[in-house]
């Protein structure tokens, strides 16, 4: 029984910390505000992979370093720590589905965006006011060439440096991942923004022609493997805002050191003591309950799907609370522009209404424990 | 007990009515200024949020509880109600000289010399010279009396020097109140007097601050050698932490506040009826039409309780727990409106206002970072709760200094 | 414009509170946690009787003050304070059913009941898991010799010295309060117990046969007289709760300034004060949406109904609240049998979950916030 | 990172577990008698009680962290937390010296003479001689070195004069371990003493104290004149205060807290499904069920956490921030699960357990108060957050003494 990171996931978070404060910083984001949005440079991203970290969840055959969600869920941790933007998450996700997919896609495009040469990205949501594989429509009927996809996905990250596309869908054959070639005709690209200046978009299909054979993991593998991989890249959102949550809890923490008012540190008066004890509690349930998602999906639990909503339901609300107080406990000048407090707000803000926000995450919850119920009432 | 106003205050309503519906446009052009839109550049903008101020004040709608001679109305409580709730009804921007409607001019008619109010009040009605207030400094945010900006006298000036911050129009204001530290020997509170400076000064230089939301609110002013004729001393020397503090707790009964919010919230149900989420509409979602219900119960809440001050104003009684209560409570109410908002608009929360499937524009998360500021802006909540701990329970202060 | 208690309110309340500080003793309630349950001695019921107060909200011509809701609220704010059981509060609002009923009762039944000598109680809950006039599910049908009611009604208060019962029925005609005298045939009485003493009973109907003239009421106003007649005893509940949550407030605002620990008085612990600060918010918002909620019944506006939910949710939450943090403010003392708190925090949470809970009256609030949408789409 | 549990482990918990079942009978006595049912009178109770500890320990169930010498197990911790699990799994009552077996014994393992071991730690396991516990005075509750029970040295005796409060077991108890202050004129953390006290010594009286729940479980303990041996000191003289803080922040992983929790949360969503409430059954409205989940992800949360804390007992690395913070998020959590039982009951939250329509015999109601007195007993939540601001997070202190 071992239930903390082992000592390469230690070193690892460290070595990930060291890396990106010298190579990103947070200013970065602060001028992607205005314009235009943030992106990983190319360099950057080259240089990721050649330390392994995309393909950090992927098998070794193909270029991957072959670990698993706990160790990719550090750089996550770290990405929110540092303001990265989170492709680096949504690219381990998209990885880690091709992996799993098992199909000829594996040999043809891992090895290439594990070292970074090449991006994919997921397409999952739609503009239903709901997030998740259960609520997709997109419909891919079945034409004389193959399939043809029509539909509107919205909240796609990092478009720009993407080939290709795994556009989550309704086929004739199952529900799941099919890909598709930004290029291909009919695929249009229109940018959104997201509040902490990450780059999303628009992606429409209209009459798009792909190959039945574009199923990621086949008929019968692609349903799992599309709700594997929403879980998992969930799971990566819960990590980067713990890292979100706890920088703000150390800023804050540090802050209320040093300032003085009424002849004390602020740190001396309960009204603030008492609001930042209560946040590293909640910091600490969110690392237990990230550990143990982790974990269940790594041993492919039966309860993992309710942990990773578990997870990432308590992280978000975390990350709300704890970078609110970091703005608020800042004072006025906590509500500056120049101060990075609220580059961690707006991540917080927005990772917690990505991939599901809590309310949607406790009753994906609400609905396993009445599965459960249901099972005990019929084996009785 | 009854709520309901006089047949004269019925007529003076009716009347002021009839005005706006008169000024419909003139009031649309202003509401666009302020929010900055529509006018060719900045300067046109102030000039006509000035003129929209000045038309008002002619017509008899600004300075109601102010003195005649000064270009006041000498108006009644339940008048300056009327005129609250009629501008808050259709949506009137904020009057551009509004702190130095609320803040200054009460400040000066309670403490001001004849001279100054003669000089002063007039061009405060009529936006002729804007105001903006120099308290807070970096290193005395809530301890307000923690003040260091320097003012010593030579001859008839006060010499100041020091750093002023999150001040409001600073960079279009045409005067400056402020606090400086007159007697740095004296206890914190003794030290302290209230002057009043021309923006053109020599040695007075002002720099915008970017808030949180990306916007330009606020600004640092720095004073070096700042010279100050005494005659613009208001008040007692030294006196200046007594009318600062008498004018900051000079409360109103927030009622134009309760209006603010309850048409938020009337929006948010509208927002909530018409936006998907999970399997319906918002407001299908159990949670959030109870918590929807909730923020009505409590605007009604906070809008009796500015009935009860009111009510407390009028009959000439002292101020109950009342007034106090009202901020604090307002200022959650706010953040609360804007919190069930982003929860409202789900997957669409983080999508900024250039984006296609943004809701309403990107309103929600604009008063999401406002209502954010509020809550540390005049006073952080922990001060107001300190305040009414110490002085409606009685109990002793947590605050030592 | 004036919306504060007016002199003469002022002044009886004043009364109401040494009155019963001279002839009630809060451990009433204390023995009668164990048994038997607490009542009003016949004797000071009398003595009520003659100073005005259980007709306080009953016309004058049938032996009333004729004072209004707000007037009565007075009285319930204080028996909340006192600890007097809410017999008065039931009694009163039974008063107002039969004198805004409008027949043969009124002259029969009011005198009496309004001097002290004959008490009325209403039934209306059911154990549905609901509250209030919906709910009722009682039927009368048509017999013979009139109708005939069959069910159960529980949490009735104080049947004890109660010979008249108003029973909330869906009768053939409306529905609407039936008067059924307690020892008719076919009433049982069974005794159930409130957590805070206080008494309550199941009363089951076993073919009761009244006659048809028994609807209080009669066809045209009996649906409005008993709804009228729960909004009443409602916001009488709301500020019952409120006399509970200031009186919390107060002692607890009283020990706070001379308990001493860690050499300082625990007051001036912000983790104390800024709990009290909070209190003392909900409290003075209970009291407008109470005042706002009284005036609007004594008014008739049409909102009076969702101003009435408005106090009762709110007064709940903040009792439920005050008496809470009462118990946890004072320590292990506040845990003490001997203690009041205790009772203030029974009598908090028994009250909080009666005549509907805040869920009730925000979802009741909810329905008028829709109706009013709707109206507003119509006229458009 | 792995949870598993080495086989050698899975054979100890299947041994247990064979064990349990066989003793089922004796163990559904012990509940019985822990809940005042099913015995004659409360002395066979205790006595029953006192025999299901020596049973359990017989089996090599009891002290397993203690040493094989004093009767202990020397068992690993994962044996100690397959014992925890198991016994919660089949709902175990707790045992009757618990207050020995968690506070004074490992106190003596510790701090005690070779004597002291030999002379007490056997009898406790054995459940032959039962402890209370004697620290908090009525003045000196959060606030527990303010203590002002006296002792005085004369000859070979401590000499005690004073009161205690909130006891647990007292009139049953067979000994107290106890803080005196030995040195009135040393600064306050430093003139305390840690004393053992035969329950039996003249002077000694215990009275009964009723909760507000009406139960009887804690005693006020007086004490005149008691005449203490010094051979019953523990530690240094004047140095109880660190010997008593050790213990109590001697915190476990708080796995067996979860698995209480867990039970409790799990019986609440069967309430939830059976009970009407509102248009269908409790389960069925939104926020309800939202709520359980809710609930159900923080039990989650803090087994894991439990985990990390075990995870680093095991490792023998240094605990970090996770024993605090799990105290005090069960204690909130104990709460919350008790505040959503009476809003599931709905109508018939108030309705006590001798009524017709109680819902499950008043249990919730039962739990309610049961949790209210956990947030004050063993160190309120507001000291658990001066703890961890200061310790952990490293924040100057809030309360100077």
């Amino acid at each position: 029984m071992d239930f903390e990171l082992s000592e390469e996931q230690v070193v690892l978070r460290e070595a990930v910390r060291d890396f990106l404060a010298r190579r990103w910083d947070a200013a970065h984001m602060r001028r992607a505000l205005d314009d235009p949005p943030a992106l990983i440079p190319a360099e950057l991203w080259k240089e990721m992979g050649s330390l392994g970290w995309i393909g950090i969840a992927t098998a070794e055959d193909v270029g991957g370093s072959g670990s698993d969600v706990l160790t990719a869920s550090v750089l996550a941790e770290e990405s929110g720590r540092g303001l990265l933007p989170a492709t680096l998450s949504s690219v381990i996700a998209a990885a880690t589905a091709i992996d799993r997919g098992g199909d000829a896609l594996r040999t043809s495009v891992l090895p290439a965006l594990c070292a970074g040469d090449h991006r994919v990205v997921c397409a999952i949501e739609e503009p239903g006011g709901t997030w998740g594989p259960d609520a997709v429509t997109l419909e891919a009927s079945a034409g004389a060439d193959g399939w043809v996809l029509s539909g509107t996905k919205i909240l796609v990250p990092d478009t720009e440096g993407a080939d290709l596309c795994l556009v989550a869908a309704r086929t004739p054959a199952a529900l799941g991942f099919v890909t598709v070639p930004t290029d291909a005709p009919g695929v249009t690209v229109t940018p959104m923004r997201r509040l902490d200046a990450q780059s999303i978009a628009e992606v429409t299909f209209d009459g798009v022609v792909v190959p039945a054979t574009a199923l990621v993991g086949g008929p019968e593998r692609a349903e799992k493997t599309l709700r594997a991989t929403y879980d998992i890249w969930t799971v990566l959102g819960a990590a980067d805002l713990l890292g979100v949550a706890e920088t703000a809890l150390e800023m804050t923490t540090a802050y209320a050191k040093e300032r003085t008012q009424f002849g004390r540190p602020i740190g001396s008066f309960q009204a603030v003591s008492h609001r930042l004890a209560d946040l590293l509690v909640d910091v600490e349930i969110s690392r237990s309950l990230l550990y143990a998602a982790c974990l269940a999906l790594d041993e492919d639990q039966a309860d993992a799907s309710a942990l990773v909503s578990a997870a990432k339901a308590f992280a978000s609300d975390t990350a709300v609370r704890a970078t609110e107080a970091a703005v608020h406990l800042h004072g006025g000048i906590g509500f500056t522009w120049d101060l990075d407090v609220h580059l961690y707000l707006r991540r917080a803000r927005a990772g917690a209404a990505s991939l599901g926000d809590p309310d949607f995450h406790r009753d994906r919850v609400a609905r396993a424990l009445g599965r459960d119920r249901t099972d005990q009432d019929e084996r009785r | 007990m009854d709520l309901h106003f006089s047949p004269e205050d019925e007529e003076f309503r009716a009347r002021l009515h009839a005005w706006l519906e008169e000024h419909a446009g003139r009031l649309e052009d202003a509401a666009g200024v302020m929010k900055g839109a529509g006018a060719a550049n900045i300067m046109d903008a102030i000039q006509m949020a000035r003129d929209w101020q000045r038309t008002l004040w002619e017509a008899g709608y600004v300075g109601l509880s102010w003195p005649e001679k000064y270009g006041g109305q000498d108006a009644s409580l339940t008048e300056q109600v009327i005129v609250t709730e009629e501008l808050a009804a259709v949506s009137t921007p904020p009057l551009i000289n509004t702190i130095g409607l609320t803040i200054l001019g009460p400040t000066l008619i309670r403490h001001g010399t004849e001279q100054q109010r003669e000089r002063f009040l007039p061009k405060i009605l009529t936006a002729e010279e804007l105001w903006c207030q120099g308290f807070s400094e970096p290193e005395a945010g809530s301890d307000l009396a923690a003040l260091t900006t320097r003012a010593e006298i030579d001859g008839d000036d006060f010499v100041v020097n020091g750093q002023k911050v999150w001040t409001s129009l600073a960079p279009i204001a045409d005067w400056c109140f402020l606090l400086v530290r007159s007697d740095p020997d004296a206890p914190k509170r003794e030290g302290i007097s209230y002057l009043l400076c021309d923006m053109k000064t020599p040695g007075l230089t002002v720099t915008p601050l970017r808030n949180a939301a990306g916007g330009i609110h606020f600004s640092e002013m720095f004073f070096r050698d700042v010279r100050i004729p005494r005659a613009n001393l208001v008040g007692d020397l030294h006196g200046g932490w007594q009318i600062a503090r008498t004018t900051l707790e000079h409360e109103r009964s927030g009622l134009s506040s309760v209006l603010a919010l309850e048409q938020n919230l009337a929006r948010l149900r509208r927002t909530a009826s018409n936006i998907a989420l999970g399997d319906g509409r918002a407001i299908d979602d159990q949670a959030i039409s109870r918590e929807l219900a909730q923020l009505w119960i409590e605007v009604e809440g906070l809008r009796h309780l500015g009935y009860r001050t009111l009510s407390d104003q009028i009959a000439g009684r002292p101020p109950g727990a009342t007034a106090s209560v009202g901020k604090l409570f307002a200022a959650q109410l706010r953040q609360r409106i804007t919190h069930l908002a982003l929860k409202i608009e789900g997957p669409l929360a983080p999508v900024t206002k250039k984006s296609p499937h943004v809701v309403e524009r990107g309103r929600w998360n604009a008063a999401y970072f406002d209502a954010l500021g509020h809550s540390i802006g005049g006073g952080t909540s922990e001060i107001q709760r300190n305040t009414i701990a110490e002085r409606v329970l009685g109990l002793p202060r947590s605050v030592q200094d």
